[in-house]
């Protein structure tokens, strides 16, 4: 499914957060109590999108895409209308104060980012490969028809799917902007970032979708400090590119 | 053909006699957005429209145009003419780099590489500080244009001339034998390669000219606001524009795109103006959506509903 | 016949009186959105608070005044098409340039080619390469970057630097005056440890502050726009920038910005940044503290920068040149005010002032000011003198620095 | 002998998976060949080579007597070899005389009337102004043939263009391979329906797991404990 919005919708979910926040909500919690909104949320987008394009049937690869940079457009500019273009963050008691380990400083909120990070994955992984549904969804990403013979509605798996992508997102969003201020062109981004690493595990495989980050994650970093700081917003990309380029598959797909 | 001809004459001679009816220069401001507009749409439709390949990196051939143009002003003082030429030639290689990316990805991954490519290309302009960098670069423009009235009329009266170009160049492509090989690649590609269809040429041609002509609209950018500057001219708008034009007027005929970027271009304008320019490019946004949910054909599909042509 | 004429003349009478009673429009766009929106939107007030007291008085030259601002939301690229439509549709007869250095650089080749007055606002060395004649610029630090970092480093040589780290935006300001730096840097002999230009609106600085403080310098030299200002003290307070630090700041921008001020609170102690004005006892007068008083209510009123210190006074400024060019020469012909300004000595509550040949102040007047003693993120507290003690230049200074960087943090 | 397509030791992998390894078949000109196996044995992937949709590994396909495992796939379709796919793929946005017209145009440079014969010969007339994505199964399979038959192919490769149809249908379509098999163009059917390829094929090969088990007449292949174990799983 050509989803393009998904960076936008995780954009949306840091700011989303950030109203919270101004409640005085932990960012955590607040990507928490997201979620759910977030889930009925994706399920309405795939139900409109089913409507309208696959159950019609009716040529999908390119109006389908049309559609969703539409969406992540939309959010995209709606979030400016509605916070300006200026940067907004949160806080909380762990930003802004620091670990220290000898000569090296670890800032409390990355290891917050980092441990809620890596619980979400665990438990998608866990899910996807544990649960029935998990294994429909990733069943229904490679054989539509086998899936409803075994009396899966392949469309309700992928509501579902949408609908926890979604999901996620209000987390992600909140780690977001813990890590940092948000501002709304950030999506642009993050496209790339999410499709870099998506691309460079090899579509559907959760394991490599860890490793991946870590490398992005690592590039990204070494170009910052090293030589040419200037040229970091390429990294994502230029990754992506050349791994499009030469291994569709990604480094872990088959 | 020569109702096409007489028709694209006219176009041009009414460019030409605008100065002698407006006398605002803001007109002319105004219309060149919206003539830009056309050769970005009409150019976009080329591969997306006909051989549905989506760009989502409009912008990366829109700035390579106009940075090529504005280093070799700077370097060289190329007139305009050159410039725009050199513009559309670099951006047309450009074309032809992405089309080889249709040798390995289609669909979404194509899209997704084309983004990438923009930004790619927006970060190594970043860090040309020869054309000014992250900071952009003021351009003088001539002071003395012959013949018009102003330097601003003048540029609206060569884009016009771009224009006729590529909906001529859009026209030939689609009413050739070219035009049905692209659109058996948008239905099938596999087909049409059995079909004895040469996809990786046509491709190839699609992209290429595709580019150039999004070149070409670039070139004269630099002068126009007499500056330049990566992220506007990277712009994710120039390639909303493009994508949301065609599919709002109609992607299979040549006129689709040229009513979709009259029609949102002179809204665009005015909403500017009237309200402000977040809402307007909400406004490409929004309309994009419901078209394509309530009116895949775009206008052009909804004018045939509604007067169906008589066989 | 006799009744044609009497028409004639009835009509020519009434467009005499509507040109007579049409007001002086006034226009400009402002960053009231995006990376300079913060202080725009100030310094957009104390312009409003000035045309509502020219009004008061009655107008100039018997003529109300007519203000128009649009946002340019600190997007460059929209700047030309806002002044084209100023200048064709709206019909303007005065332009100011919007705050700051990117905004402004894309209009220059505009007024140029039309010959037209335009009044600079906060940006720094735009006109360098065009040399327009009628260009008039009310930020305090002069051509070039001499008057600016100069006394940043003329602290640090003192405290004995050997070695500097320069961390700048890929941005127009920025760039120019890092460049300013180097060069005073150069002349001083200190060797470059670190020189890094960052991507514009960066958020994560935490890599580079690790680059820096890998590089062990003596000066950190930092020239920012205000949120990566802002996001640069906050890698510093978390990571740290090691105990070989004597000075960092310099040319951040936005650290003068009371809603960024309050957000940071203490983290700002011990960095050195310059300013344009604050209340330190060499820089008061009766006309400034009048006017920030009058700012400060209007600006709770309209949720902008209670203090108002950095751009307010000199915006009004650029009013009260404009006033006494109009009104000495009976004239808003762009030829006329140009050659005026050239050749006057300007009265503005912020000092008087007089323009060299590239429309940018003959004697400027930067103060580099040390945070200092601030406690907790009360915004009221940066209305003391000795929170920002100005360790330079001489003339203005109220305070010896407190290095290194470490220490001036207790 | 003589031979119109002649593949020597074709092989192709699909990363570790070797979907084809050292097959070789000769077909001879205005031969009627089948090609069968189970799923998965590598039909598809064999005539997707000789079509030129998969490049092959290693080994040779001649056409016609010259070399073509090189060649894109247009230029094979253009030296004559034309086929169907299992899936038809219609042209969707074009009606079904556009369809055929795409191959005329850019193999035969023939004219339109040639079109209006095909359609004809395969009784598809009154379709012919139909937009392609509103046909039935068997009129899709049926212009799938069609627009086959208007590149002017010698050699027809047809992939399972009978799968789901009804007995009806498949002799219908069976009816047409015949006619253009009389009218001298050479025939590859790939097919489940056992019937029909039976019936239809002079000379039949077998393959499983990528190699041939077995070549030769209908009543031969059906006596193969080969294929028997092959088909039954035995």
């Amino acid at each position: 499914m050509p989803q393009v919005a998904h960076p936008a919708f995780l954009v949306l979910g840091a700011y989303a957060t950030y109203l919270l926040a101004g409640y005085g909500v932990d960012p955590v919690l607040a990507g928490l109590l997201l979620t759910p909104v977030f889930f009925v949320f994706g399920l309405g987008v795939y139900q409109f999108y089913y409507s309208t394009f696959e159950g019609r049937g009716s040529d999908q690869g390119l109006r389908g895409i049309a559609f969703f940079f539409g969406v992540a457009f939309i959010v995209q500019v709606g979030l400016i209308l509605a916070f300006g273009v200026d940067q907004r963050l949160v806080d909380a008691s762990y930003i802004g104060t620091s670990v220290e380990i000898g000569e090296m400083r670890i800032p409390k909120r990355m290891l917050v980012a980092f441990g809620v990070a890596l619980a979400l994955t665990g438990s998608l992984a866990l899910y996807l490969s544990r649960t029935f549904t998990g294994r429909a969804i990733k069943a229904v990403a490679q054989d539509e028809g086998a899936l409803r013979l075994m009396g899966a509605n392949p469309v309700r798996i992928k509501r579902w799917a949408f609908g926890i992508a979604t999901a996620t997102c209000a987390l992600a969003g909140a780690l977001l902007i813990i890590i940092g201020p948000v501002d709304p062109n950030l999506d642009r981004l993050y496209i790339g970032r999410t499709f870099c690493v998506v691309v460079l595990a090899g579509l559907g495989s959760m394991s490599g979708t860890l490793v991946a980050g870590l490398i992005l994650g690592i590039a990204e970093s070494i170009v910052l400090t090293s030589a040419g700081t200037a040229w970091a917003p390429a990294v994502a990309f230029g990754i992506l590119l050349v791994v499009l380029g030469v291994r569709p598959a990604g480094l872990f797909g088959r | 053909m020569k109702r096409f001809l007489l028709g694209s004459s006219g176009v041009l001679a009414l460019a030409a006699s605008m100065p002698l009816v407006f006398q605002n220069e803001y007109f002319f401001f105004a219309g060149y957005v919206v003539l830009q507009l056309i050769v970005l749409a009409t150019a976009w439709n080329i591969l997306g429209g006909y051989a549905g390949y989506v760009n989502f990196g409009s912008g990366a051939f829109f700035a390579v145009g106009a940075y090529t143009a504005v280093a070799l002003y700077k370097a060289f003082a190329l007139p305009l003419g050159l410039q725009i030429l050199a513009g559309a030639a670099a951006a047309g290689l450009l074309g032809f780099g992405v089309g080889m990316l249709t040798l390995r990805l289609r669909g979404i991954f194509f899209s997704i590489a084309t983004i990438a490519v923009a930004i790619v290309l927006e970060t190594v302009v970043l860090n040309w500080h020869y054309v000014g960098g992250a900071k952009g670069l003021p351009t003088l423009r001539p002071t003395e244009t012959p013949f018009f009235a102003s330097h601003t009329v003048y540029l609206f009266f060569v884009m016009a001339v771009i224009a006729v170009i590529a909906v001529g160049a859009a026209r030939y492509v689609e009413t050739s034998w070219i035009g049905r090989g692209l659109r058996a690649i948008r239905d099938n590609e596999g087909a049409a390669e059995c079909s004895g269809v040469p996809t990786l040429k046509l491709k190839l041609g699609a992209a290429t000219l595709s580019g150039a002509l999004m070149g070409a609209a670039g070139a004269p950018y630099a002068q126009y606001l007499s500056f330049i500057e990566p992220t506007s001219a990277f712009s994710l708008n120039h390639a909303v524009n493009a994508l949301a034009m065609p599919i709002i007027g109609g992607m299979g005929h040549w006129i689709g795109p040229v009513i979709g970027a009259v029609l949102l271009g002179t809204v665009q304008q005015v909403v500017t103006v009237t309200i402000s320019s977040e809402i307007n490019v909400l406004v490409v946004g929004v309309l994009l959506v419901v078209f394509v949910v309530a009116a895949p054909e775009g206008i052009l599909g909804l004018f045939r509903r509604f007067f169906p042509r008589k066989k | 016949m006799k009744i044609r004429n009497l028409f004639a003349a009835a009509l020519a009478a009434l467009s005499f009186a509507a040109v007579a009673q049409q007001p002086i429009k006034i226009g400009m766009s402002m960053p009231q959105t995006g990376a300079l929106g913060g202080g725009g939107k100030a310094a957009l007030l104390a312009l409003q608070m000035w045309v509502e007291d020219v009004n008061a008085k009655g107008g100039l030259l018997g003529r109300k005044l007519q203000f128009i601002a649009y946002d340019d939301q600190t997007n460059p690229a929209l700047v030309p098409g806002i002044y084209t439509k100023l200048l064709d549709v709206d019909k303007v007869d005065l332009l100011i340039a919007p705050y700051g250095t990117n905004v402004t650089a894309p209009i220059m080749p505009l007024v140029k080619q039309r010959d037209l007055l335009l009044m600079g606002n906060f940006s720094f060395d735009v006109n360098a390469q065009i040399k327009h004649d009628k260009w008039f610029n009310n930020a305090p630090w002069g051509a070039g970057a001499l008057a600016w970092g100069g006394p940043f480093l003329d602290a640090g040589q003192k405290l004995g630097a050997k070695t500097i780290a320069i961390m700048a935006a890929d941005a127009e300001f920025a760039q120019n005056l890092c460049t300013g730096a180097r060069a005073i840097a150069k002349a001083k002999g200190l060797q470059f440890v670190y020189d890094q230009n960052y991507p514009p609106n960066s958020v994560d600085f935490s890599s580079i502050i690790r680059a820096v403080r890998a590089a062990k310098p003596d000066l950190v030299f930092i020239c920012s726009y205000p949120a990566e200002s802002a996001a640069i003290v906050r890698a510093v307070n978390e990571l740290g920038v090691g105990p070989t630090v004597q000075m960092i700041g310099g040319g951040m921008v936005g650290l003068q910005f009371a809603p960024i001020m309050e957000a940071l609170g203490p983290m700002l102690n011990g960095f050195v940044n310059y300013n344009s004005w604050v209340p330190e006892k060499t820089m008061a007068n009766p006309a400034v503290t009048e006017f920030l008083k009058r700012y400060s209510v209007r600006a709770k009123a309209e949720k902008v920068d209670p203090l108002g210190y950095y751009l307010p006074p000199f915006n009004y400024a650029i009013g009260q040149m404009l006033e006494q060019a109009v009104t000495a020469t009976k004239s808003i012909d762009s030829k006329v005010l140009a050659a005026y300004l050239h050749k006057t000595e300007m009265k503005t509550m912020v000092g008087n002032i007089r323009f060299d040949t590239v429309g940018e102040w003959s004697t400027p007047r930067v103060p580099q000011a040390q945070f200092r003693g601030i406690k907790g993120k009360d915004i009221e507290q940066f209305r003391e003198a000795g929170k920002q003690v100005i360790i330079g230049p001489a003339a203005l200074k109220t305070g010896d620095i407190i290095a290194p960087f470490d220490k001036a943090r207790n | 002998m003589n031979l119109i397509l002649e593949i020597r030791n074709l092989s192709k992998q699909f990363g570790g998976f070797a979907a084809l390894s050292g097959v070789s078949i000769g077909v001879a000109r205005g031969e009627r060949f089948g090609l069968i196996g189970p799923n998965g044995s590598g039909k598809t992937t064999l005539i997707n080579c000789v079509s030129g949709v998969l490049a092959n590994d290693s080994g040779s396909i001649r056409f016609d007597g010259r070399e073509i495992s090189k060649l894109p796939a247009y230029q094979r379709t253009r030296r004559g070899i034309a086929r169907s796919f299992q899936i038809p793929r219609p042209f969707a946005s074009m009606s079904v005389l556009e369809n055929l017209l795409v191959p005329l145009e850019y193999v035969s440079n023939g004219k339109i009337e040639e079109a209006h014969d095909i359609l004809r010969q395969i009784g598809l007339a009154d379709k012919a102004a139909t937009q392609s994505n509103q046909l039935s199964q068997v009129e899709l399979r049926k212009l799938e043939l069609a627009r086959a038959m208007a590149a002017r192919p010698q050699l027809l490769i047809s992939d399972e263009a009978m799968a789901g149809l009804s007995g009806n249908e498949v002799s219908e379509v069976l009816e047409i391979l015949f006619k253009l098999n009389a009218a001298g163009i050479t025939i590859i059917m790939i097919e489940h329906i056992m019937q029909a390829v039976m019936k239809f094929s002079q000379r039949i090969v077998c393959l499983d797991a990528g190699r041939i088990i077995c070549e030769g007449t209908p009543d031969s292949i059906v006596q193969d404990p080969g294929v028997q174990r092959a088909y039954l799983g035995a």
